[in-house]
């Protein structure tokens, strides 16, 4: 019961978080009710006992990237974005398709979910952060690995398509710290 | 009790959401927060079924997503500013130069 | 826990009070006693007119933030403008929510732990919290729409994202060791003496090195001296709050302390050996000691705050980022590795 | 232990002098040229004597000597070797090709000298002399096979030597694709050794062959495989039909001529015959075709060479009519007599080349004897080779070519398979070639000199001149063997000892002549003389005609009108061919292959492809409109398909 209702406070504000991002036209109004958006999932990850990812959401997500949107947006100064054409035949033909797609989606899953599992909170089932480890160390290690690899490319190529041509990136490149926050 | 019927359709409006938004927006870094939305719908998926089948794989695919979305901001982000600092906007209809 | 859910809710808003209350009174006496040293330090009185030693400063302080007018400036993008502050200091009390100060106690049949919720993850959920404190800072600098906020607000965002990476690698020895993320566990890992006499504070424990990476990228999460670029004033006047004034900057004044009393806290939980300290005499006072200790210890560290912002001189905005990325980050990871070795050579 | 030969330098060596002289020639001195060129050849050809020597002294059973160098094919039980497989038979073919193209190496240096790609002609030459000698010491038919095509490819290169010469050059192309027909029987052939014996080495395959029985009552397997390598024989051998090739052949330089189109490379028939006469002896009726190929191709090309007037095309047919007294020689299972047949015929005709290369370089690249004469005094060293050369071969004893021919009409009547119609046709086959050889005789040394005193041709020097040491020493040589290179195998019946029959023995066994010759030395001796009669009578005749009464000839032909120039003509042969398989080939491959096929089917897919993808893409093009969120547009639709279907399927 507890649950139900913590879920659908969440995920309500989650929808309409998102409904935001979608009607605010300032990417920084943006920005901030897509931190919402996660903070809610966030919750909802606690909800289903993933307490590790729900902290990671928040840290990395909320705390990371979402930082780096924001300093991106505070650093361009990226003003109100204005109204073509294009869009609005955009809005027209994506927003029924979009609602028809979601909603059958939505529809197939519910009417037809061959495992109506419960999701109850004291379930013995809970995503600690040792047991999410030794799995991320011990089954997906490789994976793991590969993708620090990635992440260290992601750095140079961030470092380098950010510094202004011919500037070597030195240090404080912005784009540095989400980057790295991961590992 | 909440069914994992209710957060895979959560997760299906969010991502629905998202597409639309990369649809509608104008603005790059908005386009950029489309993605990170569906990418979020989609580890409420992850995380439901995980939650479903009570196996932590579907959260270390979490894990691995939030990693990439992470290398993919960066990136992003650092794209967008080049692109800013070339053409002087962040309006993807201005930004067309593949246009025949 | 055994009780029920009303009287756990009731338990709970009583502590949450009370924390405030402690709270606002500690940033309060925070700012007095920083005011105090540093005028010592510099050969100065400090505050003493108001009240015996000038105690009741920071009181008078408050009044005159809470009658000056409240004057917003014009251009100013309103709704973040006025969120910032708030959200700032939100995000600083609430991180405090999560700091064990000393063992349960039983009051009349409920026992309850001298927190406000005891979670498993603690550690994990202050660091996301105080990650989020950076958009407080960001959102004021980039609402008030003027270039010194702008410019300090970028400055903070960057600083603040640089230095949580050193920050939580720092904090990843002492995990390894403890094996736990819950606070509570950590300080009880923490118990007892080495050869009868050494407290086994992690600190002691080989994680000096770590303790020192935290400090410094402490002072700059907090962006104090010599870190406080965010708000130097002879570049950038006042940095972020440069537009604020009366209640709404006394907010960002507020959550700072709360963020120097946050950090100061975790310092000691997870390097000072938390309440753990000699215990003596009649039971009462036996349960009284491990906070006191507890207040000690964060006294200290406070006072260690205001004794360099005192006496060092401020970093270039540079050396501050090549600080945190060529120094601090190289430490802390191989403080990690070190750690991991000597921990998997010991299994 | 049996001693090792070091036969792998023999073929190898003239391989060497080729590789130097076809790679770096160009940049090489002529004398650089001619040294490699011949050392080379020289050495394997004093190699093979040195082999002679040992093989000689070898014990009996240590023959066939066979040895393996290495493997080259192993595919399941199938298994080729590169190795050497000697015999007598294979000795005495290693001894003529390397002796007689020694010489005719020699002889190249005076004849070519002052020829531009000089280099050209000896890589050219030496890779033959690598493949011929590949050919015969091969021990297995596969081996074999590539020494075949190898001399086939060297002929090629060599008919085609002028190559600016269009006719030269589709000369070589006819050789090359008359072969192709015949070795396309000789692989089939082949083919069904491998199928039904698992094997091509001789050393494996002869045992296997010899356990079966004579194929007396049906023609079988064997006769199919025999008939499959006479043809492949008949390629190369120039026997009818296919022997349209080799009178086009002497397009080439005369000493190609000599020692490719004469001497060795068109016996090679002759010797895979031989070689595989265990194959042939249990193949009757494939004998007895072998046999009628032989003396027809004989009669055919003797009758031809009577009207021709260029002294090499005289040449040529007579080479075609020897060989066939050589086929008639295997047919009749008189092995020995075909293969001495051969090596005298390698002689005389190798000279009666030299010696029309001669007179031609003598006369400036004049070739038609009609423009000839009276040049006994001019070049008497040419003359008195020729001379010898032309007594030889038409079988005036004691010359050689009256012992190995003797022997093949007497083998021809008196073998089992055998028969006087056989011999009937040899006799009056032996009759016309003394007449075209001594009409060419007369024709080219007596009367008077009918040709232009300063013929300007390809020599450019304008008087007649007996041509250089160089050239006539092996004429001297060859002479010499034409003359007495018959006296090894003496017959008895004339007091002789047959040494080359007995030497041959081992490799095919006694022969029918053999066990026949003790009683009817008296009807040999008739035999013999009735051919020699008929040899004289060749003689006068010519000497009759061209020499005493000069206008009989066209007399002759005038009577004979239709007949005779059908006869000039070679019976319309080649036309015949043309009309019956070249031009229906080129009319189906232009209109058929070309225009249908080619063109309408295949370049038209290629090209509607091209065309549609174009246009596919024109349409695509519209699609891109630069604008990044249409793509995104784009993406998601594909998305939602999928996603639909999907749904589709959680209702269904």
């Amino acid at each position: 019961m507890l649950q139900l209702v913590l879920f659908f406070v969440f995920g309500i504000i989650a929808v309409g978080a998102a409904v935001n991002l979608l009607a605010q036209r300032h990417p920084i109004n943006s920005a901030l009710s897509l931190i919402v958006v996660m903070a809610s999932l966030a919750t909802l990850f606690l909800l289903m006992g993933a307490e590790f990812l729900a902290a990671i959401q928040v840290i990395v997500y909320a705390g990371a990237i979402m930082v780096l949107f924001v300093f991106v947006i505070m650093l361009l100064n990226a003003g109100v974005e204005d109204r073509t054409p294009g869009s609005r035949v955009a809005m027209l033909l994506g927003i029924p398709a979009v609602v028809l797609l979601a909603g059958s989606v939505a529809w197939t899953l519910v009417a037809r979910n061959p495992y109506p599992v419960g999701v109850n909170l004291t379930g013995g089932f809970v995503g600690s952060p040792s047991a999410i480890a030794e799995l991320l160390f011990r089954d997906f290690l490789l994976p793991f690995e590969v993708t620090s690899i990635l992440i260290l490319i992601a750095i140079m190529g961030a470092v380098v398509l950010a510094s202004p041509a011919g500037t070597t990136a030195g240090t404080g490149s912005p784009e540095q710290p989400p980057a790295k926050a991961e590992e | 009790m909440v069914p994992v019927a209710y957060y895979l359709v959560l997760s299906a409006i969010l991502f629905g959401l998202g597409v639309l938004g990369f649809l509608v927006k104008r603005n790059l870094i908005t386009l950029f927060m489309s993605i990170e939305l569906m990418l979020n719908a989609v580890n409420l998926a992850f995380v439901a079924f995980a939650w479903q089948w009570k196996s932590l794989n579907g959260q270390v695919f979490v894990f691995f997503v939030m990693v990439v979305a992470a290398a993919e901001a960066a990136v992003g982000l650092a794209i967008i500013i080049a692109v800013f600092r070339t053409r002087e906007t962040l309006n993807v209809d201005k930004v067309n130069l593949l246009k025949l | 826990m055994g009780l029920s859910i009303t009287t756990f809710i009731v338990v709970t808003v009583i502590k949450i009070v009370i924390a405030l209350i402690v709270m606002l009174t500690a940033i309060a006496y925070s700012t007095w006693l920083e005011r105090k040293v540093v005028g010592h330090i510099q050969n100065r009185w400090g505050p003493q007119r108001v009240g015996p030693f000038g105690l009741l400063q920071p009181l008078a302080d408050g009044l005159k933030f809470i009658f000056k007018e409240d004057l917003t400036p014009p251009y100013v993008y309103k709704p973040l403008y006025l969120a910032a502050p708030i959200l700032s200091l939100v995000l600083a009390l609430t991180s405090i929510s999560l700091v064990p100060i000393g063992n349960w106690v039983t009051i009349r049949g409920v026992s309850t732990p001298l927190e406000i919720t005891d979670v498993n993850i603690g550690l994990l959920i202050i660091l996301g919290i105080t990650s989020l404190s950076v958009y407080g800072v960001a959102l004021a600098g980039w609402s008030s729409n003027s270039k010194y906020s702008l410019l300090g607000g970028l400055r903070a965002s960057a600083q603040m994202v640089s230095y949580e990476i050193a920050l939580g690698l720092s904090l990843v020895g002492v995990l390894i060791m403890s094996g736990s993320l819950n606070l509570r566990e950590i300080v009880d890992m923490q118990s007892g003496h080495m050869w009868a006499w050494i407290p086994r504070w992690n600190i002691f424990r080989g994680q000096i090195v770590a303790f020192f990476v935290y400090l410094a990228a402490a002072f700059a999460e907090t962006n104090r001296v010599p870190f406080d670029l965010p708000e130097a004033e002879t570049e950038l006047v006042a940095g972020y709050h440069t537009e604020y004034s009366s209640m709404k900057f006394a907010m960002f004044f507020m959550a700072e302390y709360a963020n120097m009393i946050t950090v100061a806290s975790i310092a000691t939980l997870l390097f000072l050996g938390g309440w753990h300290g000699p215990l003596f005499g009649p039971t009462w006072l036996q349960d009284v000691l491990p906070v006191f200790w507890f207040v000690l210890k964060v006294f200290c560290f406070i006072f260690l705050y205001i004794w360099i912002r005192g006496t060092l001189p401020r970093f270039r905005y540079d050396q501050l980022m090549a600080f945190g990325w060529r120094v601090l980050f190289p430490i802390a990871v191989a403080n990690v590795l070190v750690t991991s070795f000597i921990v998997a050579l010991k299994k | 232990m049996r001693p090792h030969l070091h036969l792998w330098l023999i073929p190898l060596l003239p391989l060497v002098g080729a590789a130097i002289n076809g790679l770096l020639g160009r940049r090489l001195s002529n004398r650089v040229v001619t040294l490699v060129g011949n050392a080379f050849v020289g050495a394997s050809c004093a190699w093979a004597w040195w082999v002679f020597v040992r093989f000689l002294s070898l014990p009996q059973e240590a023959l066939p000597y066979v040895h393996d160098y290495a493997t080259w094919i192993r595919s399941g039980s199938f298994a080729v070797s590169y190795g050497v497989y000697l015999d007598q038979l294979s000795m005495i073919m290693v001894l003529v090709v390397t002796s007689v193209g020694f010489l005719i190496h020699i002889y190249s240096i005076g004849y070519m000298g002052g020829e531009g790609g000089y280099y050209r002609f000896f890589a050219y030459l030496n890779l033959f002399m690598f493949f011929m000698l590949t050919l015969v010491l091969a021990n297995s038919y596969l081996v074999m096979f590539i020494g075949w095509e190898g001399v086939g490819l060297a002929s090629y290169l060599l008919i085609g030597f002028y190559f600016l010469r269009d006719s030269a050059a589709s000369a070589g192309k006819k050789a090359f694709i008359v072969n192709r027909i015949g070795d396309f029987g000789f692989l089939i052939a082949l083919f069904l050794l491998i199928k039904h014996f698992g094997s091509l080495d001789f050393s494996h395959l002869f045992p296997l062959i010899k356990d079966l029985g004579v194929e007396n009552a049906a023609p079988g397997l064997l006769t199919a495989i025999g008939l499959l390598m006479m043809t492949g024989a008949a390629g190369k051998s120039a026997q009818l039909p296919l022997y349209v090739w080799l009178p086009d052949a002497m397009e080439g330089p005369t000493p190609v001529s000599a020692l490719i189109h004469a001497a060795t490379m068109v016996t090679a028939g002759v010797y895979m015959v031989a070689r595989s006469h265990i194959i042939f002896s249990r193949a009757p009726s494939a004998m007895l075709v072998v046999a009628v190929i032989g003396c027809l191709t004989a009669l055919f090309a003797a009758t031809i060479g009577m009207a021709q007037t260029d002294i090499k095309k005289v040449l040529a047919y007579s080479t075609i009519s020897q060989l066939g007294y050589m086929f008639l020689a295997c047919g009749v299972a008189a092995y020995s007599a075909g293969i001495f047949h051969l090596m005298t015929h390698a002689f005389f005709k190798g000279l009666l080349f030299l010696a029309a290369g001669s007179v031609i370089h003598a006369l400036g690249g004049e070739q038609d004897m009609r423009r000839m004469g009276g040049l006994r005094n001019r070049i008497p060293w040419t003359f008195w080779t020729m001379t010898a050369a032309t007594f030889a071969i038409a079988g005036i004893p004691p010359f050689a070519g009256f012992f190995s021919k003797d022997e093949i009409l007497w083998s021809a009547y008196s073998s089992e398979y055998g028969s006087w119609v056989f011999w009937a046709i040899g006799v009056l086959t032996a009759f016309l070639t003394s007449f075209y050889m001594f009409r060419l005789w007369f024709m080219t040394f007596f009367g008077e000199f009918r040709g232009a005193e300063s013929g300007a041709g390809e020599h450019g020097h304008g008087h007649i001149h007996e041509s250089p040491k160089v050239m006539l020493i092996p004429l001297a040589i060859l002479a010499v063997l034409s003359v007495i290179g018959g006296w090894i195998d003496w017959p008895e019946s004339l007091g002789g000892t047959q040494r080359f029959d007995a030497f041959l023995a081992p490799v095919f066994g006694a022969h029918a002549e053999a066990a026949a010759a003790a009683a009817e030395h008296s009807k040999e001796l008739l035999l013999a003389g009735t051919s020699v009669l008929a040899a004289l009578l060749g003689l006068f005749l010519a000497w009759l005609l061209y020499q005493k009464r000069r206008d009989l000839p066209d007399k002759i032909a005038a009577a004979l009108g239709g007949l005779y120039n059908a006869v000039r003509d070679k019976y319309y042969v080649d036309e015949g061919y043309a009309a019956a398989f070249v031009q229906p080939l080129i009319k189906g491959s232009t209109y058929i292959l070309w225009r249908g096929i080619d063109a309408g089917a295949i370049d038209a897919t290629a090209n509607e492809s091209a065309e549609g993808a174009e246009h596919v893409s024109d349409a695509l093009r519209h699609m891109q409109s630069g604008n990044v969120r249409s793509y995104a547009g784009w993406v998601a639709a594909g998305a939602a398909v999928v996603i639909a279907y999907m749904v589709y399927l959680g209702v269904r």
